[in-house]
């Protein structure tokens, strides 16, 4: 099998609503390699938690195609694909919506065996209590219902459900995001280690520039439905090109008062282009929307020579 | 008149009564000077947005400020009746809220809504209104203010309506005005673009600042001075330099050391439970409130602010020999 | 405002197509039935046939008089409600909402014989004649359909200002008002009944529904004869036609009313 | 739930009055004596002194209908048919448009929205009285039988009901199908049946005992309506009445229904209202008494949610 778990070429999703049709993703490649973690930022209507469902099969796409593990699972039926399912598992955002308020965490975690008829009753539960502890939650709450959890708490628990079919590729769609800051690092810390344990690959999707580069080896920039710039995560902090993604860094506050840059580039918010972007490799792994590369300023001394190669 | 604009002292504030008294803020004191940005940083349930509601009295029904006293400008809140506080709220303190999507009203037309604290408490006739509100929403950043004027909110993003808030709130040119995590709910690109449009006003006006966050980048970013919140309790303040360069609480150094920074080359966050007790504490005094999950019961002993060096206060328990009660 | 010409007449479309479809329903299951024998254009009331057209529209025309002024004396009474409701202490304000419920639950039919018994009773005793009871063939009543009528909307309305005025209260845009420092009554007449008002709107499509049946219960006690009791007595064309007299200008103004509500907020809960 | 339920004040009082009524329903022969009938009134030397009907007055509690019938153990035969006709007829209300919500989807028919669409500006007391007509007119042409008759006027009063209900539950449907949890019960790669089953269902529940209240008490104004229209459960035949002067044809209801008593007396109305506002006031209790029900489901789902 080639080393990419995951490729996307070409994906599209559009929604129909009353104004139109609103093209949520457009036009995205991507290639995803076995055990590393993609980091997908964007701001809010950039398409990355449509994009995150779509490679789910949660949505059916408009065109483009998937393939996981080298089989093309686009247009799947699902009856074909319903045995592949264990193998891609998502964490959702919000810990208060994602877990059934009536059933008991026992029942939670083990109802993936139950659909997937995997395993004997016994077995789920020994791997239930076994994925509890790995996530740190006490044997007790096996009997309890979600409403007695906190929301860091229950992120663990989705996490667990995550797990239970021991998934080769993990979906985190702002799994952080709704949980209080302190709570957040320890999530994050959780998923880093179950990662490298159970060597997962995972596409870890946020608006948060600083969680998706703690978390990520390499980092997408989406902005309205387009992938717009690609590359390490070192690489893309330190050469950003395209101009909206300098806005984006240049927006972080930095946690350091005497690096507070009174001065502040100005934050550009290009248009929408017609057409989905093509994606240029400018060098070491560094992939940036053509349309970009035209723009005089981009010319700076530090990226000079990789333009010359 | 003094540099102090806005005093509180060793304020308590208290939900409920009788058995299900809820304590929500102890013993708060602050002050902040005329030019000044403070930032009270704390987590979801420190009493941070309850302290800056108190400000302006508007504490939910069953809410009450217990002791302490409030002085702005010279003039004691707790005692000002309802009618004064009006001509203060607005017109001399505003606040600018989290929520920005539901914090206009949907029936009215937001042009309209800049103007009403002008009309209310200036007396404003109605024709120059309309040329005022332009205006600001000029300063707030709108290229075409008389489309917007016209808009209901509901046909605006979430980032134009924080726009229209703060244009309202500084609609009356206050003295002082209360951010309660104004950007929490918006994009960061839009978030630099609000709290700029704050800051500018600040020093436009040589107003003062009231930023109450849970993201440490933005105190770093625009505060002048920091008031670390846990538990409704004051547990660090001091510059922001000397609470970013020297942060002794382990509750300060957790909020610090758990945000994931741009920099970092791979260490592994420290979560604020990374911080555990150092068992030295500070000079024999162990920090206070003992434990800092929210899950478990926090053992409220008595404990005071100390001065460890010369304006930075950390929290300490007041007898060195303190049992923990988990 | 974002009214749509093409979707009223695709709601219209798909009103004509159900109520062909109900109107063909009863042969279908129980056959023809032998009043089919009349013309196209006819009712009967008592076995006398009446040719539809000339009287369709007076009779429409007095039956939504009744209607409307119906609405807006039911509306009139409720807000006036409301704004006593305002001044009751907390404990008042809980028990008029539970003497709602207990007069909500009184069934249309009885508050209109009620209101006929005890008129009568009061001529009977005084000879006082507060308004004519029943319209014999042609004279035109409307002091007592119109309050019996009237009684429906002013509970309901009343009951969703109500629920309204408690719920707009604690919501952020109030609290921004009084940071604002605008004063309490002027929050309360500016934005809580502007808001009220509007969110009116979406409830009054049950309301209506409620009291067009309502409205058909009092034409046949009263024995008015007006649209309604056209409705009950025609068949195959005439009930079409009659049924369309209705849901022509009601359809509109549901139509009106969602668009309306669709530049504000989000749907809301069906309370009423 | 149950237990929650019953916990609530309102809904206990409520469900107490129903039991109790029908209980005393089906009990009341044996414990009062039920033949009493009072056609004339003597004084105390034997005159005859009126004729029925007579006023509550003049023979408490409630007075006689026509012949002489205590209104009293009339109201009170009536009971066990109104109410448990009405409680089936919301239950069968609820299950066929449960039934048809979750296929309806499936099928894009779009006769049954339009029907829907219709119904809305139709009375449901007209929709009612158009589809029991012909059926009486069938009737009697090949007379079916009382109890077929009962049945097919209750399938006519379900089948009114069932659009505007399945609109709701699509509704419904819909808004907890969105919902994240489903989706990532789907994203486990599970069939439509056992996400409907396992998650759908009970969370709709909780609505189902709220909506079949409320279809309870939609029946019962129906059938007062209908009883008005004098088109009664289980048919009416029509009798000559009074002496052989002035023979008024009157209808009697043979089910002897609450709405029965009402329609066969509709015509005495001005002159003898109590035959009429006595069930129409034990209507009026009953409906009370559901509108409790519901206030005590209502504050009981509000509790589980907080």
């Amino acid at each position: 099998m080639d080393k990419h778990l995951i490729s996307i070429q070409n994906l599209s999703k559009y929604f129909v609503t009353k104004t139109g049709t609103h093209k949520a993703i457009d036009g995205i490649t991507l290639d995803i390699v076995k055990g590393e973690t993609l980091g997908i930022v964007g701001e809010s209507g950039s398409g990355k938690t449509t994009l995150g469902r779509t490679i789910m099969r949660l949505y059916e796409p408009e065109h483009g195609n998937i393939t996981f593990d080298g089989l093309d699972i686009t247009h799947m039926p699902e009856k074909k694909l319903r045995p592949y399912r264990k193998e891609f598992q998502m964490i959702f955002q919000n810990p208060y919506e994602s877990l059934s308020p009536r059933l008991t965490v026992g029942e939670i975690l083990e109802e993936p065996h139950v659909i997937q008829k995997m395993l004997s009753k016994e077995e789920r539960t020994k791997k239930a209590y076994s994925l509890l502890e790995k996530v740190g939650l006490p044997k007790t709450s096996y009997l309890k219902k979600i409403h007695e959890f906190s929301g860091g708490q229950r992120q663990r628990i989705g996490i667990a459900r995550a797990l239970m079919l021991d998934p080769k590729f993990i979906i985190a769609d702002e799994p952080v995001s709704a949980l209080d800051v302190s709570v957040q690092a320890q999530v994050l810390n959780l998923l880093k280690d179950l990662q490298s344990e159970l060597d997962l690959t995972c596409l870890f999707i946020s608006h948060d520039l600083g969680v998706v580069h703690y978390m990520s080896d390499r980092v997408a920039v989406m902005y309205l439905g387009h992938l717009i710039e690609l590359a390490p995560k070192d690489e893309l902090y330190r050469n950003p090109i395209h101009p909206y993604t300098k806005s984006l860094l240049s927006s972080i506050p930095i946690a350091d008062p005497e690096r507070r840059n009174a001065y502040r580039k100005p934050i550009i918010m290009p248009e929408k282009p017609l057409y989905p972007p093509q994606l240029i490799h400018v060098g070491n792994e560094h992939y940036v929307s053509a349309n970009m590369i035209h723009i005089k300023e981009f010319e700076t001394e530090d990226n000079r020579n990789l333009i010359r190669n | 008149m003094s540099s102090r604009l806005l005093e509180i002292n060793n304020l308590n504030i208290a939900f409920g009564s009788g058995k299900n008294v809820f304590n929500a803020v102890t013993d708060i004191s602050l002050s902040i000077n005329s030019g000044q940005t403070v930032a009270l940083i704390g987590e979801s349930g420190s009493g941070k947005s309850v302290t800056s509601l108190s400000v302006l009295k508007l504490l939910p029904a069953n809410g009450r400020a217990e002791s302490g006293s409030i002085s702005f400008d010279d003039k004691e809140i707790l005692q000002m009746t309802e009618k004064e506080m009006q001509k203060i709220r607005g017109n001399e303190i505003s606040m600018i809220f989290q929520d920005a999507i539901a914090s206009l009203n949907p029936a009215m037309k937001v042009g309209v809504q800049i103007t009403e604290g002008l009309k209310y408490h200036k007396q404003m006739p109605k024709s120059e209104l309309r040329a005022v509100a332009l205006s600001l929403l000029e300063q707030v950043g709108f290229h075409n203010p008389a489309h917007i004027y016209d808009q209901y909110p509901s046909q605006l993003s979430g980032g134009m309506k924080q726009r229209i808030l703060i244009a309202m709130a500084i609609s009356c040119k206050p003295k002082l005005i209360i951010a309660d995590e104004p950007t929490t709910a918006l994009d960061v690109t839009i978030q630099r673009q609000v709290l700029d449009l704050i800051a500018d006003y600040k020093i436009r006006e040589d107003a003062s600042v009231l930023m109450i966050t849970h993201d440490f980048g933005v105190v770093a970013e625009y505060a002048d001075w920091v008031y670390v919140m846990f538990g409704g309790r004051i547990v660090e303040s001091g510059d922001v330099f000397t609470i970013f360069n020297n942060p002794i609480h382990p509750y300060t150094k957790g909020l610090i050391g758990c945000i994931p920074s741009l920099e970092s080359d791979g260490e592994r966050l420290k979560s604020v439970y990374d911080y555990s007790f150092e068992e030295a504490g500070y000079k024999g005094r162990k920090f206070a409130p003992e434990t800092y999950s929210m899950e478990s019961k926090v053992y409220h002993a008595p404990s005071s602010l100390i001065e460890v060096e010369p304006g930075h206060y950390v929290r300490l328990f007041d007898e060195s020999e303190v049992t923990i009660v988990g | 405002m974002n009214f749509s010409f093409s979707s009223y007449l695709k709601r219209l479309r798909s009103i004509l197509i159900g109520v062909l479809i109900i109107s063909f329903l009863p042969s279908i299951f129980f056959g023809i039935a032998p009043l089919q024998s009349m013309k196209l254009w006819e009712y009967t009331i008592e076995n006398r046939k009446y040719s539809l057209f000339p009287d369709i529209f007076d009779k429409f025309f007095y039956s939504m008089t009744i209607f409307f002024t119906a609405l807006l004396l039911g509306l009139l009474v409720a807000l006036l409600l409301t704004f006593l409701a305002t001044l009751l202490p907390r404990s008042l304000k809980r028990a008029v909402y539970g003497f709602l419920t207990l007069l909500e639950s009184l069934p249309d039919l009885f508050i209109v014989i009620a209101l006929q018994v005890s008129a009568v009773y009061i001529f009977k005793k005084t000879g006082l004649l507060i308004a004519n009871v029943s319209g014999v063939y042609d004279n035109r009543i409307y002091f007592f359909p119109i309050l019996t009528l009237s009684v429906l909307p002013t509970i309901q309305l009343f009951k969703i200002t109500f629920l309204l005025m408690k719920e707009e209260q604690n919501k952020p845009y109030i609290t921004v008002a009084r940071a604002m420092g605008l004063g309490n009554l002027y929050i309360t007449l500016n934005h809580v009944f502007r808001n009220i008002m509007t969110s009116l709107f979406q409830y009054s499509k049950t309301i209506f529904v409620f009291m067009l049946s309502n409205l058909f219960i009092l034409e046949f006690v009263f024995n008015l004869n007006g649209i309604m009791t056209i409705m009950l007595n025609t068949q195959g064309v005439s009930f079409i036609i009659t049924v369309l007299f209705i849901a022509i200008p009601f359809s509109f103004l549901f139509e009106v009313m969602e668009s309306y509500r669709g530049g504000l907020n989000v749907q809301k809960e069906d309370a009423a | 739930m149950i237990v929650r339920l019953l916990k609530q004040p309102q809904f206990l009082i409520g469900f107490l009055f129903i039991v109790s009524f029908i209980l005393l329903s089906f009990i009341y022969p044996s414990v009062m004596d039920v033949q009493k009938e009072s056609k004339f009134l003597y004084d105390e030397n034997e005159v005859i002194v009126g004729i029925a009907p007579f006023s509550p007055k003049d023979m408490p509690p409630f007075g006689t209908d026509m012949n002489g019938k205590h209104l009293l153990y009339l109201v009170l035969e009536g009971a066990k048919y109104t109410i448990l006709i009405t409680l089936v007829i919301a239950f069968l209300r609820i299950f066929f448009a449960l039934f048809f919500s979750l296929f309806h989807r499936k099928s894009k028919s779009t006769f049954f929205d339009d029907i829907v669409q219709a119904t809305l500006y139709i009375p449901t007391a007209i929709l009612a009285y158009m589809f029991m007509v012909p059926l009486f007119v069938k009737d009697a042409t090949e007379p079916m039988g009382m109890m077929t008759l009962i049945v097919v006027q209750c399938l006519i009063l379900v089948g009114i009901g069932v659009p505007p209900l399945v609109s709701t539950f699509s509704e419904e449907i819909r808004s907890i199908l969105a919902k994240d949890y489903i989706v990532s019960t789907f994203s486990l790669g599970s069939k439509k049946p056992y996400v409907y089953y396992k998650h759908v269902l009970p969370e709709l529940s909780s609505k189902l005992l709220l909506l079949f209240a409320q279809q309870a008490i939609q029946t019962l104004i129906l059938l007062a309506h209908l009883g008005v229209l004098a088109v009664l459960i289980g048919g009416s035949k029509t009798v000559m009445m009074g002496d052989i002067f002035n023979l008024t044809p009157s209808t009697i209801s043979l089910s002897g229904e609450w709405a029965g008593i009402i329609g066969q007396s509709y015509q005495k109305l001005l002159t003898a209202p109590w035959i009429i506002l006595v069930p129409l006031s034990f209507f009026a209790f009953t409906i009370f008494s559901i509108n409790l029900m519901i206030q005590g489901i209502q504050n009981s789902l509000e509790s589980n949610k907080s």
